[in-house]
Formats: structure tokens, C-alpha cells, sequence
């Protein structure tokens, strides 16, 4: 790689008109059911809420899922009917269903509107009920996506209990990711292996990610003495973490400024800001400024990030050298066009629906770190993108990959486009340095296929292009 | 509130998008909040269409809430206008933006003083019809929109087309397998000698609606979408139309044969007997799969049918008169339709169900049992938990109702691929029953659950030997059926003899 | 009913030219193998034979089931290889892949034609590899469709003990049908149940059929106090029935004359002539033939059989007063139009591919009186009949129904012929009172079909007629 | 002997009855004992045959063995030829009856003296060649006896068609999807602007076959019926032939291209180019689907194909080069046929293999465990025991190969058709997947069976825990993938950090 000037460019910032498209912020349910395995998700919404939940998600599901609807109809909107004795209805039916732990109530632009006063009436259905019940807005009027995910945290922060509990069952319900790590070893050993562990104030992490990247992260950290206390979402209600005041955090998404700033102003927390731990270059220097921060000095990092890369050489040769253009969806888009960069690609523009500058700022920095020691322009950063323009844009520039949502997939394909769905890097392991290849794997998968359809001459699937 | 897990229809501004994004050349601006414009990725990924979806959402975030949207609409309706020239931009607000309760027919006009192309605000209400009623009721909007216009510019064509000549009304975008059959009907328009000239609202001009008066007549081939249309056409401009579905050999000789009377009485001299024969005998080949030995071992086979009102009817009428299959069960879940379709299925069936609530309708399939279930996607998961093979007849659409390959449902082609649809379902679950009869039983000890406890009755171990014996996919049959005679006679225990008198008795 | 003239006519029989359809022998593997849980058949012949197997039976058996080929190459054909080597090897090679019990060679027209010594070859293979070996000759030169049956118990009935075993524990294996009627019931109750039965010499029956129906079979005799002391076969070879001399035996299958004969001329048995318990009127006139041999007077079963008509009425108002043709094939055929003549129906003809008349004469003596009770012609008897000469008189006659093998239905129903396939009453449950509503539901399936769709007018679905 | 449960070619005389009933009014006596004469049953049933099979057994019998057959089957050829009138007559014997090692010749002969309509020996060995190697030959033979006939009697016209012509060879009664493949030909043909001059055998008639020269060539669409008729045309009367299969839209390409220079050396002046292009980017929705996102997904997912040499090699060439499909193994059941198969789809594919054991290709299939299979009835079976969803594209004939609705694998629909059959394979084993990824965790303790014990490494608590985290789908290549890794480093047992290790090694 040639260093050419290692001096980073200031990045370039933008706000467009903001037609663009994403999917709405409720989609979380659809990945945060299954994180929190005793929840419940009740959406409170329209039909129009509802038919994206069964839709756009590219599957219908179609068995109960510990996901609903509460589908506003003409009498709720227009305030004939009692919202406390609909919602008593609907959770007391779900307890008698499914009884979860808790019942998470995720408000939508509709209860926005007709300004139902979902904080309010919670707390005393909670107490009638004797079942917890969460409240998050993630609505489309304040929300892009995955900032869905980030306000059921931020929600949920406020749950946890801030002082180890008493009793010594519970201590042991609580010791969810611990456990797990010592699973089936004998007493003795986890005793002897605690030495193992550098003596630092508690970590919690946050965010939602699979429970194999949990491990996989944790026993990372682990190389390094440190250990997690905490999960935030764990993977259960009753397992939320521990967090106490002057308890160092940590994100691993970038979408989660909001919980970010509610563990620190609400739960009087330490904010440790990293970038994300997304490709191997992101997660080596996630654990450095984590290990900065209780004073480690890290060891074999440089070393492991190395191997990685040479590991995935054969996926990455594929793309450096080419360009790619980040149409905007998921809020990924920093870390990921960071990570492209790393590979050798050139980023033409990322678009991102919503950019917190402070939250993410350590991502940008590298990013723009990153962009100089490639030799690379540093990219134009837009947030909400106008979708309009970015595909003329697009058109003119014909960049080797365009990463887009679900919307503009197949037209950009019959242009003779290359494209990926930014919406799979949401739901695929894309963190810590065992997911790189993962990550690779999709990233090159459109231009593997398109390689192999190269020579057959179907660029061009449309017949007389309208203007766009 | 509805605690709800799973729909039918969409909300209205779906169907009202369906309809704007078949026309060609016709823009839609969607008022409404970040998220609600999934449509355009229904449209790409379910149909893998290979335009861009001409519908642009204006996005209402808390800024435009605290301003006011007016300024935004209009904005985004010019300049629309300016960068695509559309012939028309359909504005339509989602369940969400319709509680704004703004002057939304005021932004239109004010629009389209700057617009060069029409403006048009689609009228439903987003609380009290779905989908295909809003679909139904925006394409008769955007027809009588331009007739009126034509009407008042003195552009209307007073004549008809010299040959008859129809308009075909009501295919649409994510219609569920809409696209090959307007391929299908037009093939059949041309064997009867009849001239197309118009198939709406999928790849029409709205240009071209002030001639939709010249045909000589209107097919209506779907209960949803396109009645609405055509019964406006007959009530301003007297023209008569067809709304027989030609799904199946019976109801397209019956849809050919209104056909041929609409049009002898504006003086031709259309005579389809022969054709309808020669194609129902010969050249189609489902009247004689009906006929043959395959389909005889269909007779007397217990189905459930659930679906749109259009599909649901016409396949509980298929699967009844056409192949002798015992229909225990035809439901919908067009409520708002529910007279119709109760009267077209009627004599068909043991049991009408309608109902948007899909649990109840899989309460219902699994109470009955059936051989097969044709319905929806629903009824088809429903059918996989249950072990009951099932196809798929009618929407929510879903990408494998994209088929690359040509899957008409409507006329004579339709009739051979419901044939095969139909009949692999049966023999598709029928082979596993086969593999069962004929995999040789290398000790099968094992007791399945449909013989579980949940009986008040004790079964003897003789009796539970005898009843193991029984192929398992009427087993649990025979176990209800003898339990209730048991019941009835009072025995406490059912053995061997107490199975086969049951048997005797009652055909258990 | 009316009563014309109760004096049966003579009935006619006629052989013709033999150019007719049925399926092949071998057939009989494919239920036999299910009967005989511990079996294993190897079907000695050619490709063509095996692909009949594969294809004719109507459905393709995936999964290895209990039988196979030995597919004779042209090496064996010209003897250039050794048959006792060859079978060897396969039959070895079945004992390490399946164990069976038994081993059952099925001899086809090949082994025949070159005159391969099976009976030779069997006893010193199953003295060297130590599995029964049992020599069945179903082959198409001098057998048709369920003979092959009769052709393996006939085998098979050299091979029942002709006295009980000495052990305790065989003795309790060989009890098989008892202990199944007595199973979960307390030892008292057995020994005084063992009272219900009549004193009478030990009954053996034979014929494959269902093991429900053995049951059934056996729970009416038992009515009348008859205790079945065995089947040939049994559900396990290792539980074929004790034979021996003087003993009574009986066949519940048209088509077992040779196994009848086997069991009276070599195992010196008494055979009960009695028509075949296929319809109420056939199970009701084989219990009282039974019962007359052994001197017992039959208890109520007059009134079982009209109990059964009446349950049945249903079905049989749908045939009574049409008429039917048997092609022939199954040799099920003179059961089958005594039971239809006694539903009410014209018989036109019989074909049938082979006729014992002395195995068969209780059946035909039931049909010509059944013919002379209801007041219809007694039917003319064709033996290999000639399919072409058939068809054409079935187009002249135009018969309600016409019961045919597979080659024909399709193109009759294209002419507007209503049929049913004869293979069906192989396989379906026919025998005993509690069936008859399982006859009647495939008797009248295609009448019940056609009649639905009678009114839209498709009965002629072939365009020009040729000769046929 | 060979230990056998299961053919994928049927025995010789099965081929030769094929020819000789796809022809109009010829008839065809087989000389054979009963039961051997299920070919008319397979006949009437598969194919749900309107009209009877013309075959009449004359049935060897001890009687017959004792006598000698001449008398019976002279009497029985002289006696359709009177009771029919066929234009021609085939005796065939089967296996069986071939041992006898009669002079069947010369009972032909014998019977011809007789017979109004001609009278033919099928020549082929029965114990040498199978159904299709049979079924090859006794079409070159009879096209071989007319145009000997013909010209002898100096018949046989001297001319060529005016406008370019075509004769289509190798369309078969139980034919895999031949009916529907010939309708697709036949369109394809039109629109190439050449005329069809013969299709057969299926439906042509023997008096028409000395005017099969008259074609400007032949196109011989399937591998295994055809080529031997195509080659004696070509060298006895020079006349060209085409024997690229237009299955997939490259060889569609390619197969109407060689029809192209075969046209213009003629002296014609055919440029099909834009009707190509015009076909595969716009008409025909293969390309697109190649090119779309549904199709995107599909990159380098494993296949396994098996099947005759035409439909396996076809179906390989288009997962690898326009879907993007790795074939990790490529097979064939046409043992005599291997040079011209490996040539085929070597470059295609990882490994070849040519089989008739259907064991072997079992084994090979779950040990490759690939994420879908294309083969025939069998695979299809093997693919449900292993949970592995199969397509099926290749005879042995099944009735579900003969559907009513349209179905052709060749040509530009075919293109189309084979595209829902592959991506419908891989979806609907997808699906199962996606619903066990996104139905929930109702705690599932379970430990699937490819967790099992028979490894010779111990997985430690919270190595089982996380390898049970892992969606079922691709548990067991982890399992593997792992178990590999471990032995290759040491390690005796296998904890979480050791998965993941393994994960990073090699992408376990």
C-alpha cells in the first residue's frame, strides 16, 4: 500500500433535501425480538405500519412471532375509544399468549400525531398488569432505520439496575456473558483464570448484535485482560447488566448516540469513544482506545490485524483499485466506507441518513486517517442524501459498486450497475476480526456475479432510458 | 385497536401507488413520514422490476410537522413535474399523514398553476378501505379525471371502432400474476376477432383515456380492481361490460359467451359455440385432465379455499364443478365483498368463512383437516405446520408470484396451469402418504401425537395396536371418528372390536 | 329385491385368443415385502422386469425398500458366469445390508427360458450362508398378476412346521394372531376367554391381506366361536402358522389354487370350498361354510349382513339397476361381479386371465344363484380374453361402468366410458363385513365423478375415431 | 447379476416402442410373455394418453415356447394389419423373448407376404443398449427403410423447399417435456422465418418421410434420440444438421447462430442478431433474472446436477455461466455417452461423474451436501432425506413430468421456465432456512442430529453452546469445517475460542 500522504483531509459535510428513502425505524423489532429472547414487541401504529412489517423485510414471516401489531383504527385516531383500557386489552391478551418478561411498546409517527401519551400510561399499566413495559419512539419523523435499535436502548438503559442485586440466585442470573465464558468449567479454575483479568473499573458494552459476536467480542476484550461486564441488550430482559455510576461504556453500532448520551447523562456513565469494531482495522483500534483508556498496553494486535488481511487477500484483491458509492441507509455507511477504504477502494460519497458528529467522531477521524494513508481523496460525507441526484450522479460516475437500500437495487442492475444492499450488512456479523471475511463475502458477491456475466454483454436491460 | 400479526390487504395509499405506477408516464408523490414509501421496494423486489418506481415520497419529519407540509408538497410536485414531465402526479397522503387533516386538494391546485402536466389528489379514506378498494376507486378517479377533460375540450370520439374492440380493465403493478394474464386475455381477444383497445391501468397512457369510449365494450376480469371503472363507463357513456372472471373451462366459456352477447347486440354477428368448443375439448387440455384417471382419484377430496374474492370464488367453483373435489370450506377476506362472494360460492361448499383474522381461518383449517389448501401465503405456512399441502391462489403477493416462466390463472391456458397447480398439490402431499403406505414399515414403533392423550376416552392396547396400523394420514381420523362413536354407545374403552365397529358403523 | 327365478342359470365360459393386458407376476413383491416384515425378495430377471417394477405399480418406490433385482447381464444369459457364484454374491450382500429372515427368489420367463435351477440352487446357498432361502416360479410364461402370490405360499407352505415347537419362548412367538387378540388382557381372562371358542380341529387360513383385516377376519370368526389358529403368511416369516395333517385350511383369495392344492396334497390338509369373504354376502356365506365344517350353528348373521346393506344403502342406490364389464384382470373378478350382481348390477361379461373352476366353485355357484336371486343373466366367463375384441364390444354395449387394468381406462374415459382401475381392489381393503363401504367408495368414485360432470358435456374427448 | 433397486434407462424394446407409437398409425406387435407389456400402461398413465397404445403383445406362453412362436406372431402382425391398417408394423421382442434366438427376420418377412402395410424387424441388441440408445437407432432404421423405399420406387424428390426449411428430430411419445419443447421449437422456427418440413417422430407419418429430404437442414435438439438419423441423412444425402440444444439463453445463442451459417451456406442471407439480442434482454426475462438481485444472492451457492447427457450438461452450463451457480459436481446416467458429457461440462463444473448406480450418486450427494440439486425423480427423493431441495430436469419419465400448462425447457420460454425451476429449488430450501433464522427461539435446546457423537473430538459446554447458536442450515459444515481445523492444530477438545480460531482460519 502506498502511503502517500499521511496528513488527513478535513472531511467534507453536506445536508441535501432529504427525498431519499430508508426503512422506517420500527423494522428493529425484527432483529430485537430475537436478540432479547423474553421480550414481546407491540408496534402501535396503522395498517401502513403494520403491512411494512410483513413486507419490506424481504420475508413475510408468517408464525406468530413475539412481534405485533396494535393496529390504530378509525376510533383510536379520533379519540372515541380509551387508549389505556385498548392497550390493557391487547397486553393482557399477549401476557395470557406468550407471557413475556417484558412487553416493549414502540411508538410510531401515528402516536407522534395524535400525541398518545404512551410514557404516561405505561408505568400504570406496568403496575396493573405486573409485567414490564418498555416505551420507545421509534418513529419515522425522528428516526432514520437502524435508530430504531437506538432508542429501545436508550429506553431500556433506564432499566438497568444500578447496583448489583443481593440475593445469590439472582447475582447468578445476572452473570449472563461471565457464565457463559466459564460455562462447564470447575469452580477452582474460573477462580484461577479471574487472574487472567486486568483489574479495571466495569465495562459495559452496548448494542445488539447476534450472541456469537457477543462471545466473540467479549473473549477478544478477554486477550487483553479486560473484562465485560455487561451486555446492553442482553440476552434477556431479566439479564439486563449492571450499571452503575462511573462505569466506563462503550458502543460497537454507530447508530447509538441517543443511548450513548442517556448512560451518560442519565446513568452518569463514561462514555469511551472508539470507532466501531467492523473490519479488522475498526476492531483493532475499538480495543486500543479501550485498552488506552484502563491503561493496557495491547498485545498482538498489530499482529492479528495483520493475518487477517492476509487471510481475506484473495476477497480483497477483488476490490481494491475500484470505487464505490454509499447511497446512504443504514448509518453503517462511516465505518464501512472506512473499512473499503482500508481494502483499497475509492470512496465516491457516502450518504447517511443521520450524522451525529460527537458520537461518531472517532470513526471519522479514522476514517479520514485512513483515506490518507490509502492516497485516496477523502469522500464527501451527505446526510439526508437526495436520491434523485445521487442516481444522476451515479449514472455519470459509473463507480465499480454501489452500496443502496432495497429500493434501487434492480434498476441500477439493468443499467449495467454493480450493487449491493446496504440492508444486509444490517442483519449479517459483520463486527470483530471473525466476521471480515464475512463482510468480504458480501461486499464481493456482486462483483464475483457480475465478473461471470461480464462476457455475455447483458448490461444494458433496459430499452430507451427516460431520463431518471 | 387490533392486535394484529399478519394482513391481507394493505392500507389504501398501496393500492392508490399500484394504480399510479401502471400507468406509464404518471408520477406519484407520497406525503408521508420516512418509512412509509416501502412501496417502491415492494415494486422492485417482489415484481424485480427494472425501472425505477416512479413514486417520490415527500418526507414529513418533525421540522415539516412544526412549518406546516404545504410548502414542501408543491415544491416537490414542480419540481417532479420539471425533471421527469410526467403526464400526470398522483398525490396521495399514508394512513399516517391523513390524521394531519390538511387541505391537501388545496396544495394540488396550487401545484398545478406552476405544473405543466396534471395534478391530481388521489380521494380515499386511509381508515376505511384497503387496498383494492383504493385501487378500485383511484383508477375510476384518474378515468373520469380524463374523460371529463377530453368531454370539456370537445376531444371525446363520439364513434366506436369499426371491428369490435375492448378495453381489458384492471391490470395492475404487484397484481397477483396480472402480467401473464393480459398476456393470456389479449391472446384470447384475438382468437374471437376482437380488437384490444385498451388494457388499463398497467402500461396505458392517460393520453389515451379520452378513446376508452371507443371499444366496444369493457372486460372486467378481477372483483377488486376495475368494477368501479366500469361501471362509471356504463353509467356515463353507456357502455356495457363483461364482468365474468375467466378463470377455469366453464367460467371462461361463460365469460365468452357474455362476450359474444354484448357484442350482437350492437349488430355483429359473433358465433364463439365452436371455438369454445374445439378449445374445451381439444386444444385445452383441462377438460380432459377432469376426465381422466388422474383426477378420478381426486373425487370426493376434502379442500379449503381462501383467498381474494376473485381467486377464492373461482377456484371454489373450479375445484367443485370441474374435478368433483369436496370444497369443505371457501372463505375470503374481502369483507367489504361479502355478499358476493357468499352467493358465488354458495352452492359449492359446506361452509363460507370471511374474515381478515388469519388465525381464525388456520383454527378453521386445522378443526377441518382438509386433503389440500389453496390460499394465500398464510395458508400455506399454515398448511407446512400442519402437514397439509397447499397452493397458493391469491395475493399478499410474494417474489414467487413473479414466475419468470409464463403462469396465466385466466383462460384456456390459465384453466391447464390451475389444473396443475391444483393437482400437485394433492399428489405432492399425496406422495408422501404414498412413501408411507409403500417405504415398508422397518418397525415404526413409535406412537405419533395425534394419538395423544388428549382424549377422555382410554384406548386398549389392542385397540392402540390396531389403530397404529392405520396408514398416519388417516389415522387421526379414524381415532376421532371412532371416539365419537364410542361416545355415542357409551364404551368407556375402545378396543379392536370397538375400532372396527366403528368402522362398520360409521365409515370411521 | 325382486325374486324373479331363484333357479341359477348355468353359467357360460369361453377362452379366447390370449392377446390381453395384466400386470406381471412379479407384481406380488410389492405387497408381499410389506406383509412379510422380515423379508427380503429378489426378483431374478432382466431390466425389463425391473423397470416394471419401478414404473408399472403406479407410484416410483424411492427409498430401498425389501426387494430388489438380480438383473441377469448378457454374461449370465450365455452362462458364461456361475449362478450359484452370482447369487451368492448378491445374497450375501443383502444378508450384511439388510438381515432379513428370509430370503424369497422370485424366478421370472428369463430363469425359465434359460432354464436356471433355482430349486437346485437354494438349498446349498441357504445351508452356506444361513438365511432361509424360498423358491417362487412367478413368472409371466404361466402365471398372471396375483398369482405370483399364490406362487410364493405355495413355497412358503413347505416350509410351516408341521408340529408346534418344543420351547416355551417359540412357542409364544408362534402364537402371533392370539396373542394380538389377547394383548394387555390378564392371564384369567385368557384362559377363561379361551371358553368362548367351540372345540373344533385347528383352522388355518391363507391369502396376503392387511394385518387390520386379518384381525377383523379373525374377530368373526371368533363370534362364532371359530379360534384361527394361524395365517400363511405371517407378519414375520419367523411366525408362519404350525400345519399339520388333517388340519383345516381355507383361502380367502380367488387366486390361490395352487397354494390350496400344495396345502392338501402335500401337507395333507382339509380344504374348506367356500366362496371369498368379499362383499357381506361373500363374508357371510365363507363364515357359514366354515362353520357348517365344523358343525356350528351360525349366530346372527343374517342380520349382520342387513345391517351392512342398509349402512351402505347410500352407495349401493348408486349402481343398482347399471351395468358393468370386467375386462379382467386380477382375478378378483367373479368375487367382485357376484358382490356387484348382488348390489344390483348387470354383469355384461367376465374376462379373467385364469379360471380354476374347482377352486373356484363355491364362488361361481354363489354367482350363478346370486344371478338367478336378482333376476339378472348370468354373465359369460371369458378366460384370456382378447382386449381388442373387448373393446369393441364395450363401445357397442356402452356400459355404465367398465372395470379394466391401466392400459385402457385412460382412452375409454376419452370415449366417454366410465372405468375404474381393477389394480385399485388389489390393493384396497375388500374383504370382510367392515369393508364394503371401502368397495363401494371406489366402485362408485367414478360414477359419483362422472355424474358431477355430466352436465358440462365432455364425454367425447378424442376428435376423429379411428377403428379402434 | 448386478444388485439392483432403481434404472434410470429402461431396457431396449421400451426405446424401440416409443419410435414406433410416436408415429401416426404404425403399430407395433411385441413378441414377449405376459406382463412384460407395461409400456402401454406407462403410455396411457404418464402421459395421460387420450387414444389406446398402438402395441399388441403377442404373448409368449409355456403353449407358445413349446410350439414355436412363428405361427402366432405371423397370425397376430397379419391381423392388425387387417384390424387397423397400419402403414407400418414393428415387431419387437423384449429380453426375454430375445433369448429364444428366433428367426424373428424371417417371421417379418414371412408376415409381409400378407400384410397390406409395410412390415419391419427393430434391430437392436437387448441385452447391449438401453431405452435411449435403442430408441436412436430404430428411428435411423425406419427413416432409413422409407427413404430406401422411396428411392427404389423413385420417389424421393430431388428439390429443397424454396424458403429455408427445417426438420426437427428426436420429439418422442414419454419424452421429457418433449410436447411443450416441440411447440416452443416450432414457434422459434417462425420466428426465424423458417418453415417446420417434418417434426417426428412424434405425430409425423411414415408415407411423409421421403420428403424429410427437402429440408435445407436438421436440428436435432436432444443428445440421447436423433443424432444416428441426423448422421445418415447427413451422409447419405448431405444434408446438414444442427445438434446444439437451445436449452438456456447462451446456447439458444449459439444453436440459432449454427442455424444461421448452415442457412447462409445455402445460399440464404439470415442475420438473426438482433433477434437475438432483442430476445435476451427484452423478451426473454432470463437475462434479466441473471442480472437481478433475487439472482444475485444465488453467487457461488453449491449445486449437485445428475441427469441424461442433454438436460445434465444443459442445466450445469447455466448454473455456472448465467446464474453464477458453482456446479461442485456434474453426472450422467448415459454410461456410453461419457467422452462427449466430460468435454461438455468439464470446464463447468468441480468434479464429473457418469454413473448408473444411484447409490453412488447418493453418497456422493450428501457427502458434498450442496444448497441445491437438479436431477431426476431419484435425486429429487435423495434430496428429501437429506433436507436438501431438489429440481427436477431430467426422465426417468414421471406424470408430474407431463404437465397440462406450458412447460418447455428449450427455446427463449424454456430459458424462462428453467430459470423458476432453479431459483424456486433454491428458495423454497431457503425458505426454511429464513424461517428457522427469523421464527424466534422459543428455546430450542435441542441438539440436531449433525451435532452427533460419532466425531473422535470432544466439544466442550460452551463450544456445543456456541455451535448451537449457529442456524441449522450451516451447523454442520461449521461442525466439520471446525473438527478439521482442531485435528490439524492439536487440540483435543473444542471450546468457543476454539471455533472462532477456526472461523478466522479458515472460514469454518
Amino acid at each position: 500500500m502506498t502511503l502517500a500522504n499521511t496528513q488527513p483531509q478535513a472531511l467534507e459535510f453536506d445536508c441535501d433535501t432529504g427525498n431519499y428513502h430508508t426503512f422506517c425505524p420500527i423494522s428493529c423489532v425484527a432483529w430485537l425480538y430475537q436478540k432479547i429472547e423474553d421480550s414481546f414487541f407491540l408496534v402501535i401504529g396503522t395498517k401502513t405500519c403494520g403491512y411494512f412489517l410483513q413486507n419490506a423485510m424481504g420475508v413475510m414471516i408468517f408464525a406468530e412471532p413475539r412481534y405485533a401489531m396494535a393496529e390504530l383504527e378509525e376510533g383510536d385516531i379520533s379519540a372515541q375509544l380509551n387508549d389505556y383500557e385498548e392497550l390493557k386489552r391487547l397486553c393482557l391478551q399477549i401476557k395470557r399468549d406468550r407471557n413475556p418478561s417484558v412487553i416493549v411498546w414502540i411508538g410510531t409517527c401515528t402516536t407522534e400525531i395524535i400525541k398518545m401519551d404512551l410514557e404516561g400510561l405505561a408505568p400504570r399499566l406496568e403496575a396493573e398488569i405486573g409485567i414490564p413495559i418498555v416505551v420507545a419512539r421509534a418513529n419515522g419523523l425522528d428516526y432514520a432505520f437502524t435508530q430504531g435499535e437506538d432508542t429501545v436502548l436508550a429506553a431500556m438503559a433506564h432499566r438497568c439496575p444500578s447496583e448489583a442485586p443481593q440475593l445469590e440466585s439472582e447475582k447468578e442470573e445476572r452473570g449472563g456473558i461471565t457464565k457463559l465464558l466459564n460455562f462447564g468449567r470447575k469452580k477452582e479454575d474460573v477462580a484461577a483464570e479471574q487472574s487472567d483479568y486486568v483489574d479495571h473499573p466495569p465495562l459495559v458494552l452496548f448494542g445488539s448484535i447476534p450472541d456469537p459476536v457477543v462471545t466473540q467480542l467479549s473473549l477478544e476484550l478477554k486477550k487483553q485482560g479486560i473484562q465485560v461486564s455487561g451486555w446492553l441488550p442482553a440476552k434477556r430482559y431479566t439479564e439486563l447488566p449492571v450499571i452503575a455510576e462511573g462505569n466506563y461504556v462503550c458502543g460497537i453500532n454507530p447508530f447509538l448516540s441517543r443511548t450513548a448520551s442517556t448512560l451518560m447523562r442519565r446513568r452518569k456513565c463514561k462514555l469511551i469513544g472508539a470507532p466501531f469494531p467492523i473490519g479488522p482495522d475498526g476492531t483493532r483500534a475499538w480495543i486500543e482506545k479501550i485498552c488506552s483508556v484502563f491503561g493496557i498496553e495491547p498485545q498482538g494486535l498489530e499482529e492479528r490485524e495483520a493475518k487477517i488481511w492476509e487471510s481475506v487477500e484473495d476477497y480483497v484483491k477483488l476490490i481494491r483499485g475500484k470505487s464505490v458509492y454509499l447511497m446512504g441507509d443504514n448509518l453503517l455507511e462511516i465505518s464501512m466506507a472506512r473499512f473499503l477504504v482500508r481494502c483499497g477502494m475509492t470512496v465516491h460519497e457516502i450518504g447517511i441518513p443521520y450524522m451525529d458528529k460527537r458520537y461518531q467522531a472517532a470513526e471519522l477521524n479514522l476514517l479520514a486517517q485512513t483515506c490518507a494513508e490509502m492516497g485516496v481523496p477523502a469522500p464527501k460525507i451527505v446526510e439526508k442524501p437526495d436520491n434523485y441526484n445521487q442516481i444522476k450522479q451515479i449514472m455519470e460516475l459509473q463507480p465499480d459498486l454501489v452500496i443502496t437500500g432495497m429500493a434501487h437495487a434492480n434498476p441500477l442492475e439493468a443499467r449495467g450497475i454493480t450493487t449491493k444492499w446496504s440492508v444486509e450488512f444490517t442483519f449479517a456479523q459483520i463486527h470483530g476480526f471473525g466476521n471480515t471475511r464475512d463482510i468480504l463475502e458480501l461486499v464481493t458477491r456482486p462483483l464475483r456475479r457480475n465478473e461471470n456475466l461480464k462476457g455475455l454483454g447483458w448490461n444494458q436491460l433496459v430499452k430507451e432510458e427516460a431520463n431518471v | 385497536m387490533k392486535l394484529a400479526y399478519w394482513m391481507y390487504a394493505g392500507p389504501a395509499h398501496i393500492g392508490t401507488l399500484r394504480i399510479a405506477s401502471s400507468f406509464k408516464n404518471v408520477h406519484a408523490i407520497m406525503h408521508a413520514p420516512l418509512g412509509d414509501d416501502y412501496f417502491n421496494v415492494m415494486r422492485s423486489m417482489l415484481s424485480r422490476e427494472r425501472n425505477f418506481t416512479p413514486v417520490t415520497t415527500s418526507v414529513v419529519d418533525r421540522n415539516v410537522l412544526a412549518r406546516g407540509s404545504q410548502e414542501k408538497v408543491i415544491d416537490n410536485i414542480t419540481r417532479k413535474d420539471t425533471e421527469e414531465a410526467p403526464d400526470l402526479i398522483v398525490l396521495t397522503p399514508t394512513c399516517t399523514s391523513s390524521i394531519l387533516q390538511e387541505d391537501l386538494q388545496n396544495f394540488v391546485e396550487r401545484a398545478q398553476l406552476d405544473a405543466q402536466g396534471d395534478v391530481m389528489l388521489a380521494d380515499v379514506n386511509h381508515y376505511r378501505v384497503n387496498e383494492l378498494q383504493a385501487a378500485d376507486r383511484t383508477l375510476q378517479q384518474i378515468v373520469q379525471y380524463y374523460l371529463a377533460k377530453a368531454q370539456k375540450k370537445g376531444e371525446l370520439p363520439g364513434d366506436k371502432t369499426e371491428q369490435p374492440s375492448v378495453n381489458i380493465i384492471g391490470m395492475t403493478t404487484l397484481g397477483f400474476h396480472n402480467n401473464h394474464d393480459a398476456t393470456e386475455l389479449k391472446r384470447l381477444m384475438a382468437e374471437l376477432g376482437i380488437q384490444v383497445n385498451q388494457v388499463m391501468p398497467e402500461g396505458a397512457s392517460v393520453k389515451n383515456l379520452k378513446n376508452l369510449t371507443r371499444a366496444w365494450f369493457n372486460l372486467v376480469p378481477y372483483r377488486e380492481i376495475g368494477p368501479l371503472t366500469a361501471q362509471y363507463l356504463q353509467s356515463e357513456f353507456d357502455m356495457p361490460y363483461v364482468d365474468i372472471t375467466p378463470m377455469g373451462i366453464i367460467d371462461t366459456a361463460r365469460c365468452i359467451r357474455a362476450i359474444q352477447k354484448v357484442l350482437n347486440q350492437q349488430g355483429a354477428s359473433a358465433d364463439y359455440e365452436q371455438y369454445i368448443d374445439n378449445q374445451t375439448q381439444f386444444v385445452s387440455q383441462a377438460a380432459w385432465f377432469s376426465r381422466s384417471i388422474d383426477c378420478q382419484n381426486l373425487t370426493g377430496k376434502r379442500a379449503v379455499v381462501f383467498g381474494d374474492s376473485t381467486h377464492a370464488a373461482a377456484i371454489t367453483k373450479i375445484l367443485a364443478r370441474e374435478m368433483g373435489i369436496k370444497v369443505v370450506l371457501a372463505g375470503s377476506y374481502c369483507k367489504y365483498d361479502t355478499d358476493w362472494f357468499t352467493q358465488e360460492v354458495g352452492e359449492y361448499c359446506d361452509e363460507v368463512l370471511i374474515s381478515e383474522d388469519h388465525g381464525a381461518i388456520a383454527d378453521k383449517i386445522a378443526q377441518l383437516e382438509p386433503a389440500a389448501i389453496f390460499g394465500t401465503q398464510m395458508e400455506r405456512h399454515v398448511g407446512k405446520r400442519l402437514d397439509i399441502p397447499c397452493g397458493v391462489i391469491a395475493a399478499p403477493i410474494h417474489v414467487q408470484n413473479f414466475p419468470v416462466g409464463y403462469r396465466p390463472f385466466l383462460g384456456y391456458e390459465g384453466a391447464n396451469q390451475v389444473v396443475d397447480l391444483i393437482y400437485n398439490s394433492f399428489t405432492l402431499g399425496m406422495e408422501d402418504h404414498l412413501l408411507e403406505i409403500f417405504g415398508g414399515h422397518d418397525t415404526k414403533e413409535v406412537i405419533t401425537k395425534t394419538v395423544s392423550a388428549e382424549s377422555d376416552l382410554s384406548w386398549s392396547k389392542d385397540g392402540l395396536a390396531e389403530l397404529n396400523k392405520i396408514p398416519g394420514f388417516v389415522r387421526g381420523k379414524v381415532k376421532r371418528n371412532t371416539e365419537k362413536f364410542a361416545r355415542d354407545r357409551g364404551f368407556s374403552e375402545i378396543t379392536a372390536e370397538v375400532l372396527y365397529a366403528a368402522k362398520e358403523a360409521v365409515g370411521a
